[in-house]
Formats: structure tokens, sequence, C-alpha cells
């Protein structure tokens, strides 16, 4: 696997050849804010930002898609993917679909989602700046070992990049004769990793991830639970804009033949009032402490009972994204550790 | 001969809002000849005492469905002169370009659907699409074209929501720009052919003539205007400001109406399109003149069903100057500035063309900037008289045609004047000291 | 239903929701494979008294609008209230926080007095009758009307959101309003339009009504976060929610 | 329509297979009966307690329990209670209309476990009849494999009794003790009246040799359970069918989950000892 170092100008050279060939969503900046979105030139990259304001996951599992169409002839798989380069994807956001990876992958395998999965390079690049409620540095992934096709890390006043798989490698084959980093540049990588796992503490979580499976099989009846609920809107924006948040509702929509149609699968949140509702009105999950309860423990101990990963990778995007500020995991894991000692 | 007319349409269709038309007539004596505006009054001066200043056209706009841009565009105005705002040129672009999108918008529906089928001699536009599909299909696009280019800048289809005191809550893309130019361009045929065809219907509309008082926008240097410039005149040079309105308006209530009605310098004066043209003609750009040309439309013509005839004049005016406020914009570059504003003790006005005709909000703010007093002067409100004294001096003229023949020329008139009843149903003068 | 009769009748308001039923452009013609307009007086000449479902735009406002729509509901199978002004009162309502003289001398002046310019406190048309199904928003989204319309048409109970607009605006990927210190009525508000307004760098003014269960009160606590007062929120929440059960919690 | 670049097309989980209407009757006010057919003529292959995902095209899906016995070849039965869209949509269906089907899904009673060679107690609160029924007929074809069997048969009034003449049957049979309850009678029920934990003290069992089958009703499952700890029955010899909204049945949608588990796939058969800590279970 190659180690190149660019100059900018020679990252946005090779950047822009990609874009010659290839469907890439990059980066960019948006107003003030950050979004990932096609690029139409390497200058629009911000390789710089602090996060970007939806997760990635949306490329691969869309807020709205399409499963199946249906009609005279019944029922058939609608498997829309074409191939494309996700670029500039942080490290927590990549440890978030390693997650996603694997839920849709086990037992029943989802085409839909891994059909996109298989289309998508990414593209992971190193924090370089830290957004404002990022705590990736306290779950563990302000900085991935493995995961993602190519690894982009300024040093300096240049990028190290890195390729993590074949696929990245063929997406690097424009840069064969570029200058391979040396040695001083990967210590200096190490630098930038060392710093970034220290940096991305905007808020400090008091226990270690693996403990909080622990923690919160002994905190099920946590006065925080009410406590917080009260002021919650059953919004479901923390639920949305989370990068490992993956729940979806169905739906059909019939053409005015009222035979031909879709079935779509679209976002949804258990943090909805109707999320566990069913036909007759019994909903399982009726108050919202209920519901807010059943968020964190989903993130921190149900997933992690299934697939040994706790499901919060510390984007921090809920915590900005909660418009009454009671959606900071970080603040309640703290809190429930406070009470065990 | 003896002969009784008995006219009493209840709740003229195809327009907007309710209205009836009474006539009655016998041996050639005009016994009862009235339009009445029996439409459920709102009072939007009285909503909006109270509510802060941001809140105000989310409020008005909601006055018409038809016209929401323009009174969006009102009430900004008045609030911005009231605080002492202004706003950058880019910003004044841009508010001009969407104000179009609802000129577009609104004279294709008018033509196109509610004014064609009289035309045509048939109830509503559907029959059309089986008869008259290729034009049918033409107005569609260009009302389609109207409304999503509303909705990309102004961020919705009616009642717009980026339009704030002191700029842009958010910004139409340079590349959006480059696709509106494209698709305005390349509906420049479309336009014309639809032109054509009402060219070759305008036989069709009654002729009838009678000497009126127009009132319309005029900019200075002069333009072709919709959204800058004073309150002017036909029947006098001098251009009132918006500030003055009142002293233009001079609305009173009539017992046939809910909504209020205006005069001048006469009984009563026409507002919109023929307005428009008769005061600015000179100032159409070259394409919109030869259009008026084809339709042998002239400075001076007082047949109020001509209006229809000047809006189409003014949707090519439209397209044209929208072209050119893109060219201007793109080659300054979209900045990325957006709206700021804070709330400051004030009176103010606003006057801008809605389709049907000049339109006039006025308020006054508290230092933290709710509204302690509204006036909006509407442009059908300013027409209904008109419409009544057109109707006294249409009617005599008609009386020997057929029940139904007259029926027809009543409606058709009311159409003419694409009247917006919903929107005049809802001011008064308030004395402002 | 096989191919409905359909009548639309609009009281007082701005028929901006008729308009966006104009806007569906070709769209109208596909709506008009599965119904049959037998009046609508905004676009055609036709009227008729029989009818299967009939759609009702605006608000009352006058005792014999009241007596109209009883009698409309009287021969409709089905009635549906379209947009704000019927299914809320929508900025109508605004009104009702004065007095009824005091509104008319407001905008009438010394004609106050005037036997036609009589007014009532607004009601939604759900105050007066029996809904079926309301079509939200001010104006109703379009696409959530033909979506309706076919439904009835199939027989299928149509599905509206009851969670809040802040689902839609995250799904289209936006910077929440409150990140700007602007008060934003999503939160509380019944989704079903797609967000345009946050979309287009605007708040949320509530033209939806709000979702059954807004936790108003939450909204109220945290006004100060945002260096607001509980009095913005209330103003604001007045626009769309004059007289509406929450709003002055 | 599977893209060219899959190498191997995978089965896609949601993609319905068309099965034909046999059989539609009502059976109560609420409730039809159904008998279907995959089209392709491939046996549905399910176990008792198990469900399928049914498509109806431009209403939706929804998750219904199939009420036949495997034992039963070449179609299978559901009853469905008219509660909304879907299930409305299905209300209005006719022999010869198609359906979707996706499934079997989900766990399912341990009629060729933990069941055999024990007596059976089946306890059904109105529509929990339907799944139950799969293994009711089950045990009654392989009768040798099982000890005696008692059915007790719970319903809110006598006119939402389901299954009446299979119920004959099942009372005749050998070695099995059935019992009939109405929460409020009417002029011609002559059975007993009372809510169906009532009728649970009436039948003897040896808790030591029973396994006991309870679906109903959420609220049903918690007075049931109490009863049945009285008489000594062992949380690990209680199996329950819990319900629960379900968009996609195969453990991905999040929809269903109680606390951790998955009633799609966890579910909706549970042993009563491996949820009784599952705090949002009972
Ligand atoms: C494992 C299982 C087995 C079931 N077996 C049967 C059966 O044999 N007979 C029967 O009549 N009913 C059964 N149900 C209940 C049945 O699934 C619901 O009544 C049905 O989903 C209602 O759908 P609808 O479209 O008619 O109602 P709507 O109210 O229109 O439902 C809207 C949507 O909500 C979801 N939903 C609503 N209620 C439920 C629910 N209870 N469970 C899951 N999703 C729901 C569905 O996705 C549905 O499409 C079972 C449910 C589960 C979970
Ligand atoms: S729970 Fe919050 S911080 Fe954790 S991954 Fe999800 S959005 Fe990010
Ligand atoms: S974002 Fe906040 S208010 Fe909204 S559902 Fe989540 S916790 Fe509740
Ligand atoms: S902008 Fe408004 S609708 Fe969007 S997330 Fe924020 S509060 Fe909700």
């Amino acid at each position: 696997m190659s180690i190149k170092k660019l100059e900018p100008a020679a990252l946005n050279r090779w950047v822009d050849g990609i874009l010659q060939k290839q469907k890439v969503y990059g980066i960019q900046a948006r107003g003030d804010k950050f979004v990932f979105d096609q690029l139409d030139r390497a200058d629009q990259l911000r390789l710089d930002y602090d996060v970007s304001v939806t997760a990635p996951k949306a490329f691969l599992q869309p807020p709205c898609e399409t499963l199946l169409r249906f009609g005279e002839k019944g029922f058939e798989s609608v498997v829309e993917s074409e191939p494309f380069v996700l670029f500039g994807v942080h490290p927590y956001d990549m440890a978030a679909i390693l997650q996603m990876d694997v839920v849709f992958a086990e037992g029943n395998p989802d085409i839909h989602y891994l059909e996109r999965r298989k289309n998508a390079t990414i593209v992971v690049c190193d924090v370089q700046n830290a957004s404002e409620n990022v705590f990736a540095g306290c779950m563990g992934t302000a900085v991935l070992e493995s995961g993602g096709d190519v690894l982009v890390t300024r040093v300096g006043s240049a990028y190290v990049v890195e390729s993590r798989s074949a696929r990245g490698e063929a997406l690097m084959e424009t840069i064969a004769t570029a200058p391979v980093a040396g040695a001083r540049d990967l210590g200096e990588r190490k630098a930038v990793w060392e710093k970034n796992r220290k940096l991305l503490r905007r808020h400090e979580l008091k226990v270690k991830p693996e403990q909080l499976p622990a923690l919160l099989e002994k905190s099920y009846d946590h006065p925080v639970w009410e406590e917080k609920a009260k002021r919650c809107f059953s919004c479901g924006s923390c639920n949305l804009v989370c990068p490992t948040c993956y729940c979806f509702n169905v739906r059909d929509t019939v053409s005015y033949n009222l035979k031909d149609g879709e079935r779509e699968r679209v976002w949804d949140g258990c943090m909805l009032a109707e999320f566990a509702l069913v036909a007759g009105g019994h909903n399982f999950r009726k108050k919202k402490a209920e519901r807010y309860r059943h968020r964190y423990y989903r993130k921190g101990k149900y997933l992690h009972d299934m697939h040994k990963q706790i499901a919060c990778v510390g984007c921090g995007r809920c915590i900005t994204a909660c418009v009454t500020k009671i959606a900071n995991p970080v603040e309640i894991y703290n809190r429930l550790a406070e009470g065990q000692k | 001969m003896s002969k009784t007319v008995d006219i009493h349409v209840h709740h003229i269709t195809r327009v907007e809002g309710h209205g009836n038309i009474r006539l009655r007539a016998e041996d050639g004596k005009v016994l009862q000849c009235e339009w009445q505006v029996p439409e459920a009054p709102r009072f939007f001066e009285a909503m909006v005492l109270g509510r802060s200043y941001e809140d105000i056209q989310t409020i008005v706009s909601r006055i018409c469905g038809i016209c929401s841009v323009t009174h969006t565009f009102a009430a900004i105005k008045a609030i911005e002169d009231a605080m002492g705002i202004t706003v950058s040129e880019q910003c004044d672009k841009l508010r001009m370009l969407l104000h179009y999108s609802e000129q577009m918008e609104s004279h294709s529906l008018h033509v196109g659907y509610l004014v064609a089928p009289d035309l045509l001699g048939v109830k509503s536009v559907v029959p059309l699409v089986a008869s008259h599909p290729e034009v049918v299909k033409k107005v569609i696009k260009l009302h389609r074209i109207g409304n999503q280019w509303m909705e990309a800048i102004g961020g919705r289809m009616t009642h717009p929501v980026t339009v704030k005191p002191g700029g842009f809550a958010s910004l139409p893309t340079e590349k959006y720009l480059r696709e509106l130019k494209a698709t305005l361009t390349e509906c420049i045929p479309d336009l014309k052919a639809v032109a054509e065809v009402v060219l070759s219907l305008a036989g069709k509309l009654p002729a009838f003539e009678r000497p009126t008082e127009y009132v319309a926008l005029v900019d200075s240097p002069r333009a072709y205007s919709f959204y800058h410039g004073g309150i002017g005149t036909t029947d006098s040079d001098e251009i009132v400001r918006p500030q003055e309105f009142e002293r233009v308006a001079n609305e009173y209530v009539s017992p046939q109406s809910t909504a209020k009605w205006c005069k001048w310098h006469r009984e009563s004066y026409m507002v919109g399109a023929l307005a428009r043209f008769n005061l600015n003609a000179e100032q159409l750009l070259p394409l919109a003149a030869a259009t008026a040309k084809m339709f042998g439309l002239k400075k001076g013509c007082c047949n109020p069903y001509m209006n229809n005839v000047a809006q189409v004049v003014e949707l090519v005016q439209v397209i044209e100057h929208s072209l050119q406020l893109i060219d201007e914009l793109l080659t300054a570059g979209i900045k990325p500035e957006l709206a700021k504003s804070t709330p400051r003790e004030g009176e103010g006005a606003g006057a801008v063309e809605a389709p049907r005709g000049i339109l006039f909000h006025r308020y006054a703010f508290d230092k933290k900037g709710n509204c302690v007093k509204a006036n909006c002067c509407i442009p059908t409100n300013q027409n209904h008289a008109n419409i009544q004294k057109d109707f006294e001096a249409l009617v005599p003229q008609f009386l020997g045609e057929s029940q139904d023949d007259i029926r027809l020329k009543m409606e058709m008139l009311v159409r003419a004047y694409d009247p917006c009843i919903s929107c005049s149903t809802h001011f008064l003068n308030v004395e402002f000291v | 239903m096989s191919k409905p009769r359909v009548a639309i009748f609009d009281f007082a308001c701005c028929e901006g929701c008729q308009l966006q039923v104009v806007n569906l452009e070709e769209e109208l013609l596909d709506v008009l494979s599965v119904v049959t307009p037998v009046e609508w007086r905004e676009a055609m000449s036709e009227q008729s008294e029989e009818y299967d479902i009939a759609i009702i735009e605006g608000s009352i406002t006058r005792p014999e609008d009241e007596e109209r729509v009883k009698k409309i509901r009287e021969r409709a199978k089905i009635l549906i209230a379209l947009g704000a002004c019927a299914t809320t009162g929508g900025v109508n309502k605004l009104k009702n926080n004065f007095g009824m003289d005091e509104v008319r001398t407001i905008v009438y002046g010394k004609d106050a007095a005037m036997p036609h310019l009589n007014t009532m406190p607004t009601k939604s048309v759900a105050e007066v009758v029996k809904v079926d199904y309301m079509v939200h928003g001010c104006p109703i989204n379009n696409k959530e009307f033909t979506y309706i319309v076919r439904c009835l048409v199939m027989g299928k109970q149509p599905v509206i959101p009851n969670y809040p607009v802040c689902v839609e605006c995250k799904m289209r990927g936006n910077v929440c309003r409150y990140e700007y210190g602007e008060i934003c009525l999503g939160p509380v508000t019944r989704a079903g339009c797609n967000a345009p307004c946050p979309s287009a760098g605007f708040w949320c003014f509530g033209c939806r009504g709000y979702v059954d269960d807004p936790n108003v009160q939450a909204a109220r606590e945290v006004m100060d976060k945002y260096g607001k007062t509980v009095e913005d929120l209330k103003s604001r929440l007045l626009l769309f929610g004059s007289k509406q059960e929450h709003t002055d919690e | 329509m599977i893209s060219s670049n899959t190498a191997q097309p995978m089965k896609d989980i949601y993609l319905p297979e068309p099965a034909d209407v046999l059989k539609a009757s009502p059976m109560t006010a609420l409730e039809m009966f159904f008998e279907f057919r995959l089209a392709s003529g491939r046996e549905l292959g399910h176990m008792p307690g198990q469900f399928v995902e049914v498509s109806i095209p431009g209403i939706g899906e929804a998750p219904i329990s199939i009420s036949s016995s495997p034992t039963q070849k070449g179609s299978f039965q559901m009853v469905v209670r008219k509660v909304g869209n879907v299930s409305g949509a299905m209300h209005a269906l006719s022999a010869g209309r198609q359906v979707g089907i996706r499934g079997p899904f989900g766990t399912h009673f341990p009629v060729d476990g933990e069941m055999k060679g024990k007596d059976i107690l089946f306890i059904c609160g109105g529509i929990g009849l339907v799944p139950v029924r799969s293994a009711i007929n089950y045990v009654l074809d392989h009768r040798d494999d099982y000890g005696h069997v008692t059915i007790l048969f719970g319903t809110k009034t006598p006119a939402d009794r389901l299954f009446t003449d299979e119920m004959q049957r099942w009372a005749s049979a050998k070695d099995v003790t059935f019992m009939e309850t109405v929460d409020r009678g009417d002029d011609a029920w002559k059975g007993n009246v009372g809510v169906i934990t009532t009728l649970i003290p009436k039948v003897r069992l040896d808790p030591a040799r029973t396994v006991a089958v309870v679906c109903g009703p959420p609220i049903m499952y918690k007075f049931v359970i109490l009863e049945l700890d009285k008489v000594g029955l062992k949380a690990d010899r209680m199996y329950v069918s819990l319900e629960r909204h379900m968009k996609c049945g195969v453990g991905k949608c999040g929809h269903c989950q109680v606390n951790g588990l998955y009633a799609c796939q966890d579910g909706a058969v549970f042993k009563y000892s491996d949820i009784a800590s599952v705090r949002e279970a009972i």
C-alpha cells in the first residue's frame, strides 16, 4: 500500500483528476457550516472543516430511498447505485460507517445498503479543526487505525496520503509517481494523531466507553431520564443527525392509476412519539422518558450487546442539534457514573 | 321595444375572491347596475398590531395568495423605510428578480387560465386541454416557470420566506441564476406563440372606451417600473412619494362593498397592467415594445378590456428585464450577504406594483419594533370604483344585446381587471397623525 | 370510491391554497383522472349541488358563512379542510385577540357600524362542522394534497405526520435556526411540509399547527439560552397558533 | 432490477413473493379468515408461532401470524383483524387475488423441542388464538408426542369467538381439556363469564411436566403470568408471543425493539424466563 506526500497544489490536481472520471461527494462550505455535496472542482474541498452538518451516512442510507417498485407485474427490487467517491470523511464518521456495515450485512443482508457501500470509495481525512462539541477522543474514534480506502492527513503545509485498500490504491494510481512520504512525515502524522486523541475532547467522558453497558445496566430507574425528558420535544433531531442511527420507516406511494408505485424507506427515529405505536392505539414507549432512555441504552448498551461496539462515536452532532440541550451523551453518562461512586 | 334585463351574477367565477354583478333594466332604462363585493372582511390592519416587525410580512403576505410576493415587498419596503434600513444593490436586484417571478406566474395564470376560456367561448380551461392542447401546454409551461422561479428565490411557491427586512434569508446560487437565464431565454418563443394566439382572438375583446385616470409607479430615472419609484398619474405630472399614498387613494366605504373604494383626480381611477403601460410605455424594452406594437396597443388606450393585452406585453417585458438583471448579478458575482436588521421606532410606507396594480402598505413601530399602526391599500380596492363606473358606461351601449351577451361582457370586464377580491376587503384609511 | 364528484368552496382566506392546487400544473390533469370537479369557482363557471367530497378553504368569520358551511356538510359524504385558515383558523385568528368592535373600528374607522362589515371571532371549519380530513399548511403542500386525494379514492387512510418539522428539516440537512439565535417553531409544529422555510434560511412559523402533544413548556424554558424571552416565543406562537390550546400556557 | 455490477445477485430481503388468495371469508365483525398459496408452489415452511409480512401494493405491509399448522400442506392460513390500512385492504380481498408475502420470520413455539412429551397449557385471549392455533393443530396432529393438552380461550363477548367449529373438534379430541370464557356474556351465552385468569385455578396441572403457551393482548400477560406463578409453573416453562410495531421483520428497522431484543428476530415467541427481567416486555 502506498503512502505519498502531496503539496496542496498536487492534492488538488489529484482530486481534479478523480473528478474527470468519477462522481465525488466532497466536504465543502455552505455558509458558515460544512456539508458533503457533489464536488465540481478540487478547490471547493475544505479538508480543514470541523464537522459536517449531516453525517455521511446519508450517501449510504439516504433520507429517502426506493426499495421496490410495484405494478401490473408485481414487485421488483430497485437497487439504485453507481460508483462514487466520498471525500473527506472524518475518522469518527468512518467508525460509524464501519458499524453500519455490520448492521446491514449481518443476519439478513440488506442489498440496498450493501450495493451503495460497494460502490463507495471513501477517503478519510484526519481532523484539522475540532468542532464545538466533538468528544471522539473519549470514544476512541479520534483516529482510526484502519477503515476507509484512503487516509489523508495534513502535516505541516502538505498532506500525507495513504491507501488502505485495493480500491484506495486504485484511486491513487494517478499519483503513483508522487514522492513517498518519508519517516519524518510519518512521524509528524503520528504527532497529529496524538494531538487529535487529546484535542477532540470538548466534553470529557469520565468513564471508559467499555464501562458504559455495565453502567447502564444499573441505571434503568435513574431519575435523570424523567428529569431531562421533561424538556424533550420528541423531535428526533438527535436521532437524525447521528451517524450511527439507522432506524427507518417504510411507506408506499402510488401514481394516479392507483396501481403503479414505489415502496420507499425513510429515516425514522426512536425519539418520535409514535415510533413504537401499534394499530389499536397501544404505544409501547408512550412516555417521553421511556423514549429518551431508550436512545441512550441503544447507543450505550443494546447495540453493544449485539456487536460489541458502543454506538456513539463522539461526533457531538446531537449535542448541537438538540434545541433544548438535553441530548448530550457525555453529560448523561457522567451523571450516571456520579451516582455509582 | 320593451325588454327586461335582469342579471344577477352571484359570486362571479374565475376571479380571485367573491364579487357579485347586479343589473336590472326595463325598456332600455337602467334601474340598477352594481358591482358588489360581499367577501368576508379579514381585518389585517388589526391583526398586525402588537406583532414584531420581523413577523409582519409573514402575516400580511396572507392577504393574498396570488400576489403574496408583492405584499411581502410592500411590507418590507415600509418596514425598512420606518427603520432607516438600506439594502445592497445585490439585494435590490434579487428582489426585483423575485418580484418578476410573481408577475410571470400571475399574468400567465390570468391570461391563460381565467381569460382565455371567455375568448374561446368555454367555461373553464379544462375543455381547452382537449381543444387547444398546444397553447395550453405552453401556458402551463410559462406558469410553471414562474412558480419554480419564485420557489427557487423566494423559498416557497406562494408566501415567500427568504425576504427579510435588510436583505435575504438565503441566496440563490450563481449556478441557479445561470439555469434561470437559460430557462427564460428558452421560453421566449413559447411566449411569442401564446401572444399570437391571444392576438388572433383579440377581436373578441369588446370595443369599449371610457376616458379614465391611470395610476402606477413611475421611477426616476424613467424605467418600466414594478418595484421602484413614486406614484404617477395620467391626469397630472405630479409624482407623489409613497409616504403620501393616502393622498392618492382617498379610500372610502361604499355600502355596495366590504372592500373600500378609492378616487383621486376623478371619481375613480384604474391601476394594473394598462395603467403601467399608459404611464411607462416609452420605457418598454425592445421585445416588449414590439409586442405592444403587434397588438396595436398604444399609450393612451382607455379600453379596460385591453388590460389583458397589456399583461401579455408585460410578460415579455418581465422576461427581458430579468435576463438583464441576471447578467448584472452574474457579472458582479453573488456575495454571501444575509439579512441583518435592528428595530427602531418609526413610521414608513412602501409602494410596489402587484400584477393587478399598485399596492401601498404603511406601518408604524414602537422602540422594540412592535407594530402600532398599519394601513394597506390594495390594487383591487383602487379598481372597484372604476369597475362600477365602467359598468355604468358599458351597459347602456350594449343594452340592445341579449341578456347572455350583456352578462358575458360584464363578467369579462370584471375579469379583465384581474381582481383580487379577497385581498381587497380589509382595509381603510387609518388616520395617521 | 369510483371517481368521486368534488366541489371546492372558499371562505375567508387568501386563496393561496387553491392556487397551490392550480400550481400542480400538468399534474392537475392527473388529479382530474381520479376525481370529477363539479364546482370550483376560482377556476370554472360550472356550479353543482351534488358532490361526494367537499373541499373547504378559508375560515368561518360571519354567521351567514357558518350556515353555508353547515349546508355543505350536509351534502358532502367527505369533507376536507384545505389549508391553515380552514384547519386551525390560520392568521385569521389573530383577530380574536381583539374585541370585534375594536377590529371593525381599527379597519373601517367611522364606518365600522355599517351592517355589511359585520364579523365574528374567527373559527376553523372544524369548530363549526365535522371535518374528515385536514390538509394543513399556509399554503398547503400540494403533494400532500394529491396524496390525500389518492388515498381517499383508494379507500386508504392517509398518514399525516404527527412529529415535528425538525424531522424533515434534519433530513434536508439544514443547520438549525436556533444556532443563529432565531426562534423557530419547528419543534412543536406538525411536519408534512418538508420544511421549506428552515431550508430557505427562515424560521418555521407554525403554519401547520401543533403536533398532538407539543412541548411548549420546553420551548419556554430554553428561550434564555438563545437570548430570547418567553414573550418573544409567545409572539411568534400567536401567528398561526392564536387561541390554539397551547399558546397561552 | 438488480444493478449489473452485482456479481451474484443477493436476495432482496424486502422483496415479497406473490401468493394467491385461495379463500377469504369473514369470521366475526372484525376478523377475516384467509387461505393462501405461494404462487411458486413452494411450501411456506413455517413453524407454529412464526409470522409473515403481508404486502398489499400501494397500501403497505403488516406482520401477520400463520394460523395454520405446518402439518397442513399446500397452503397456509391467517386471520386478520381490521384495524387500519393493510388489514383493511386485506378485508377487501377475495379468492383469486394476489398479495405479497415475505417470511416466515421470527422464533416459534418449541413444538419440536421443550414441548415434546410435556403436558401443554394453551392460554389465548381474543385474536391471540390465531398464532396459537397453529401450535394447537400441530400438537393434535402429532398427538402421541405430547401429554395432556389444555386449551383456555377468552374473548370480550361471545360474538368475538374465533374458530368455533374447530373448537368442537379440539374439545372432543383425546386427552384435551377445553375451556372458554367471555368478559361479558349475552342472553344466549351459557358458558363461563369472567376474565381468562379465572379459568386457570379451574384446571388441574402438574407444574413439573407442563409447558404453557400464552398469547393475547398486551394487558393480559401480566395477570396470566401471575396466576401461573401461583400454581407453581416456572418461568422457563412459559412461552409468550409479543406484538410490536414492525416495519422490516428482519431486525433492521428498529421499531420492534423490546429493550435490547428484537421482537421480529428474538421473538415474537419468547421463553418467559428470557424476558422476565426485560423491562419493556410485559
Ligand atoms: C408478530 C406479529 C404478529 C401479528 N399477527 C397478527 C395476526 O395474526 N392477525 C392480525 O390481525 N394482526 C396481527 N398482528 C398485528 C398486525 O400486524 C397489525 O394489526 C397491523 O400491522 C396493522 O396494520 P394496518 O396497516 O392495518 O394498520 P395501520 O394502523 O394502518 O398501520 C400503520 C402501520 O403501522 C405499523 N403497525 C401498526 N400496528 C402494528 C402492529 N400491531 N404490529 C406491527 N406493526 C404495526 C405497520 O407497519 C402498519 O403498516 C401481528 C403483529 C405482529 C407484530
Ligand atoms: S450519539 Fe450524538 S455524539 Fe454520539 S455518534 Fe450519535 S450524534 Fe454523535
Ligand atoms: S434532539 Fe433533543 S428535543 Fe429532540 S428528540 Fe432529541 S433529545 Fe428530544
Ligand atoms: S430549524 Fe427549526 S425545524 Fe429545523 S431543526 Fe431547527 S428548530 Fe427544528
